[in-house]
């Protein structure tokens, strides 16, 4: 069976943003994704997560996305331009392989 | 004065307030101890079902001309404390505007556990209050959001570079009411109002109350005292308005609470209530509708200045204040 | 007739519906309102860990002949609904057959959060029914899931291409029991027959029933609001099947439990209760089951069916019509 | 002596032990069933709260001196208990000395989860006891954990190419009181003393105790089940060490609680109260106090002996021995 | 210290065949590996994870295995071919550097 | 916009090091980090993470840092040499491409 290079896009920031993220990587073409929440540290300050943030706005989310690699880096250029001034946030690729070539729009 | 020093002693040795202050001794200490996230939210969620339900089947027997007057008075309340942060805080030196809109409208919202505290006190003390008054809770939070969010939009849309957000009231308000806490709050009401929710209510919510109230004491705690740290990165001014902000809201509450005594007949309880609504401030569903109307704003400013000051204050301090002043000047 | 509405009436205003109707609401106007995953989870354990107990509570003191006729009708009935799914349901135009027999399926199991609610309103309307009756729940879910299991690959195992799966009855029953849901049930039924648990069951289970159970229904009612939207992408037969199956399979229930209540004496609420096991469609353990028994069935059509419509039409439309006709035909 | 096996065998039907014994059966056959991570830390807390508020209540109205040696026999047994691990199991072949030092460790040290049965069991059968006893629970923990810890420092530091750790006493003490279940105590405690609690404790912590004692003893079960497992990898007499030193050590309890019965006037039910603080190892937060200080010690060993089996066999077996002692020799 | 290439594979499908997956994978010569739970949105729809899923059957996990190309190459097809067809998942490598060499099996 | 290549160390090990290991990364230079709670299986056993883990002690956690490569291997030494004999626990590197230079220290 043959694997693919494409790319993984992923975003780390505030749960707060987590719908406008998504909106604005599916308005650029993304229609799949898969999200968990983490806790972290940054420039921004501790973002511990779940343990006791009683407003919930200290919790991070991460985002991935699998796609094209010229989609996979627009998408990381809009989402830095478009929210990492005011949140806290970071955004990066990586390679991978994938033997599921309709589902990632490869042409075989 | 004598007597409202005495009633101020009393109020201080409230295990709720103790419950407050351990937590913020747990997070001092350095301790791993934490309520778990799902027992905090469900002890949110206890509390301000039980305000709601109480506040809805209250609402069935109340006429509305009694409950009109009050909740167009959160509302100017609201709006008025905000306006009032626009003309002090705001013009302090070395202070961000848009922080000090969004510390302001925090300020201007309202917190459902500082209510609940209130309740407990006056159902240990026996003091009747109208209980659709706590219900009416979104009647000044969500103008005063409204306000800062606008406010500090105008201020932004008139910098240079800055692109105009565009800022709609209706999204505003649709954003409050699909946050969590307010829509508890109004299914409590609504259930209370149309349906007879009085033996749920007897059972579980109202039995069940002072014990998750404690249980969110613990977690407000852990979190002010957190939100504490981070304070120290920003001006002054802020401890300053965190300290005196509430009792001058507060007192703005309980006199026109006071109208409202001689208009419509609100009850004492009820007009120390109209305090505590106003003198509260947001620790739990304003600060991501702030987050996300005024993105510019340093979370660490209003969260550390609400959640981490002025939540303790208002109920440490000035909620004992409020009953003194109540029981002394209705008698009680 | 006029006596059968006022009671159907009267039924639509309990609170229980209520929360069912408000967590419809909460999905439907987009709120970030949600009950903590634990929370619910533990919902559903204190009222699986209540039907359980009072039910082994209940066998204890029952003679096994008795509680022998009424399981067995479970087991006939549970058997009985799928096949009459598999002639009416699996027949219909654009119906894929494994999604016909995966919902025929769900809809023969039983609800434990419908037996609850049936249970509350038993004990508030003071109707006797035998503890050990709720408790039958298994003799009815498990059968009906096997039966649907093993049709949908009878029906596979003839399709060109297709791999026979090997279905084993002994590996649907384990797959059922270990399932977390009928696990507390039985804890529930062994604890009762075999210890004294009647100080922690009316200390803590049973008071806290009423809530929990409230706070299902919200939790019930905004997943019902999501799946509904699913069904949009299958045959309106669905719609259809969830709308007019359980009443014939809680007639047939209350049928059979009729003549259970002539031989064997099955208490008038034991009869009632019958009708509700019949009627009621599995929301939480069975979709799980049906997932891994007949994987090739479009989750969208058997979830959405059963939980999206078959539950709430149950519990807000078919448990007053089995109360009123019980009342009249019993004179209750 | 019949006497004796009567109360022995009464023992052994309460539902506290059966929801254990659920539990491991739960895990026996593989079930899915899980109480939610959040429930059972609830639980923990809620248990652990009750021990601290109703020590605190009591230690208010206490005099000190009646406390005071209570609370020295308990350092006592803290130590001894693992120095007395230190000349047996930790000599016997095949056993690893500091895997030998971490279990005695958890074995001197106690578990809020069997003082909470204990307590449970003596307000069912009326037997007074002295609040503060169970409070003293740090008083054996503390001293047992750190006495272990260094007998392991000094043991490894002995041996060739390893790196001596430093052992700093004040910093254990700080990591016991940091973790959530002493931190939990303790506040507790600071609340029974300097506030009046009482209104909470009677509508909250009190009497959702024996439902949320059932949960944590469900989980107990389940863990316990899993732990054995990994006991098979580890030598045959940790087996035998958990059959035997509860036995001994609660009986050390007995006898020093016996003389404070004589010299400071302990009641009966603090007599037995000081067994089973003896008897009972750690299940909850000696284990990772234990893998910080011992890091080379293998969990597998000291946390299957301990919470696999200590615990069951303490709460099964030997807990109605200590209440059978308690009622024959004082005849209650 | 040296640093050796090996790769990383990642599962990410329906919690309720964690179980299968893991038997497959251990099968095949997998014993070691990472899982946990996350949301996310394909093909099969919205899977939304934690949130109020009250039968469990929208929770997706993500599974983890590091080791030799060719047995994570043999998973992932085995995971595709066995699953995919009816179960919501996607399956990638990714290449990762590892410093325990014994733990992965790797000849020094 | 351009993309700078990085590395991205991750850690799996016993939640009860948490601290321990990010004191470490500190100390040795990173000061931003992502961290979850996984589940997972290894060598020293199955480690089932948030399911009925009374005491904690079977808990994971994933550590992540993006930081330049020297660093990055650094940490997993550091890690490896300090904690791997007593505790349960991996750690790997990967490439990743991100474009915050100025949060990653990447001189432009
Ligand atoms: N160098 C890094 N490595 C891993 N995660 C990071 C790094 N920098 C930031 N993050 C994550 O991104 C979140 C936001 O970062 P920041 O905007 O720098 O506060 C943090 O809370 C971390 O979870
Ligand atoms: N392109 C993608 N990028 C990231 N995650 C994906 C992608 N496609 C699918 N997934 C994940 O895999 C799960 C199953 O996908 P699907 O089978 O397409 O429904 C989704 O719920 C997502 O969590
Ligand atoms: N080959 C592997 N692939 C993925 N995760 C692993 C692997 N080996 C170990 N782990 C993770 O690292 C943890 C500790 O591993 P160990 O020290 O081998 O017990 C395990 O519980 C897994 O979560
Ligand atoms: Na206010
Ligand atoms: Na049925
Ligand atoms: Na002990």
């Amino acid at each position: 069976m043959k694997f693919y290079k494409i790319k993984k896009l992923t975003v780390i920031t505030e749960a707060a943003i987590l719908d406008n993220v998504l909106e604005l990587a599916t308005e650029l073409g993304a229609d799949s994704y898969t999200i968990d929440r983490v806790s972290g540290k940054g420039e921004k300050g501790v973002r511990f997560g779940m343990d006791s943030d009683i407003s919930g706005m200290l919790t991070n989310v991460r985002i991935e996305i699998i796609t094209h690699e010229e989609l996979a880096k627009k998408i990381a250029v809009e989402v830095e331009a478009n929210f990492f001034q005011n949140y806290a946030g970071i955004v990066y690729l990586q390679d991978v392989e994938v033997i599921q070539a309709r589902k990632f729009n490869i042409k075989e | 004065m004598l007597e409202f020093l005495n009633r101020f002693i009393e109020q201080l040795q409230k295990p709720v307030l103790a419950f407050l202050i351990a937590g913020m001794l747990i997070s001092a200490f350095n301790s791993k101890f934490r309520i778990p996230e799902a027992i905090y939210q469900f002890a949110v969620f206890m509390l301000l079902m039980k305000i709601g339900l109480k506040g809805g089947i209250a609402i069935r027997e109340a006429n509305i001309f009694e409950i009109f007057l009050p909740a167009l008075f959160c509302v100017l309340i609201g709006i008025g404390i905000v306006l009032l942060g626009a003309v002090t805080l705001a013009k302090l030196p070395g202070i961000k505007k848009d922080d000090a809109f969004a510390t302001c409208g925090l300020f201007g919202a309202v917190s459902g556990s500082t209510l609940a505290v209130a309740m407990l006190t006056m159902e240990e003390k026996d003091i009747f209050f109208e209980g659709w008054v706590p219900a009416l809770y979104p009647f000044m939070d969500i103008p005063a959001l409204i306000t800062a969010i606008i406010l500090a939009n105008i201020y932004l849309a008139k910098q240079k570079y800055s692109k105009k957000a565009d800022v709609s009231i209706a999204d505003i308000i649709k954003d409050c009411l699909k946050g969590g806490a307010l829509t508890t709050l109004l299914i409590g009401v609504a259930l209370g109002i149309f349906t007879k929710p009085e033996s749920v209510y007897e059972n579980f919510f109202d039995p069940l109350f002072s014990g998750f109230l404690s249980i969110l004491m613990l977690t407000l705690g852990i979190e002010a005292y957190k939100r504490l740290a981070e304070l120290k990165k920003v001006a002054g001014w802020y401890v300053a308005y965190a300290f005196s902000a509430p009792l001058v809201h507060g007192l703005i509450g309980f006199g026109l609470g006071y109208i409202a005594h001689w208009l419509v007949e609100l009850s004492p309880g009820g007009v120390i209530m109209m305090a505590v609504i106003a003198a509260s401030n947001s620790d739990i569903s304003g600060p991501p509708t702030i987050r996300a109307g005024i993105p510019s704003a340093n979370p660490s400013a209003y969260i550390g200045t609400s959640t981490g000051i002025g939540t303790i204050v208002v109920i440490a301090l000035y909620l004992p204040v409020f009953f003194a002043l109540g029981e002394v000047i209705f008698d009680l």
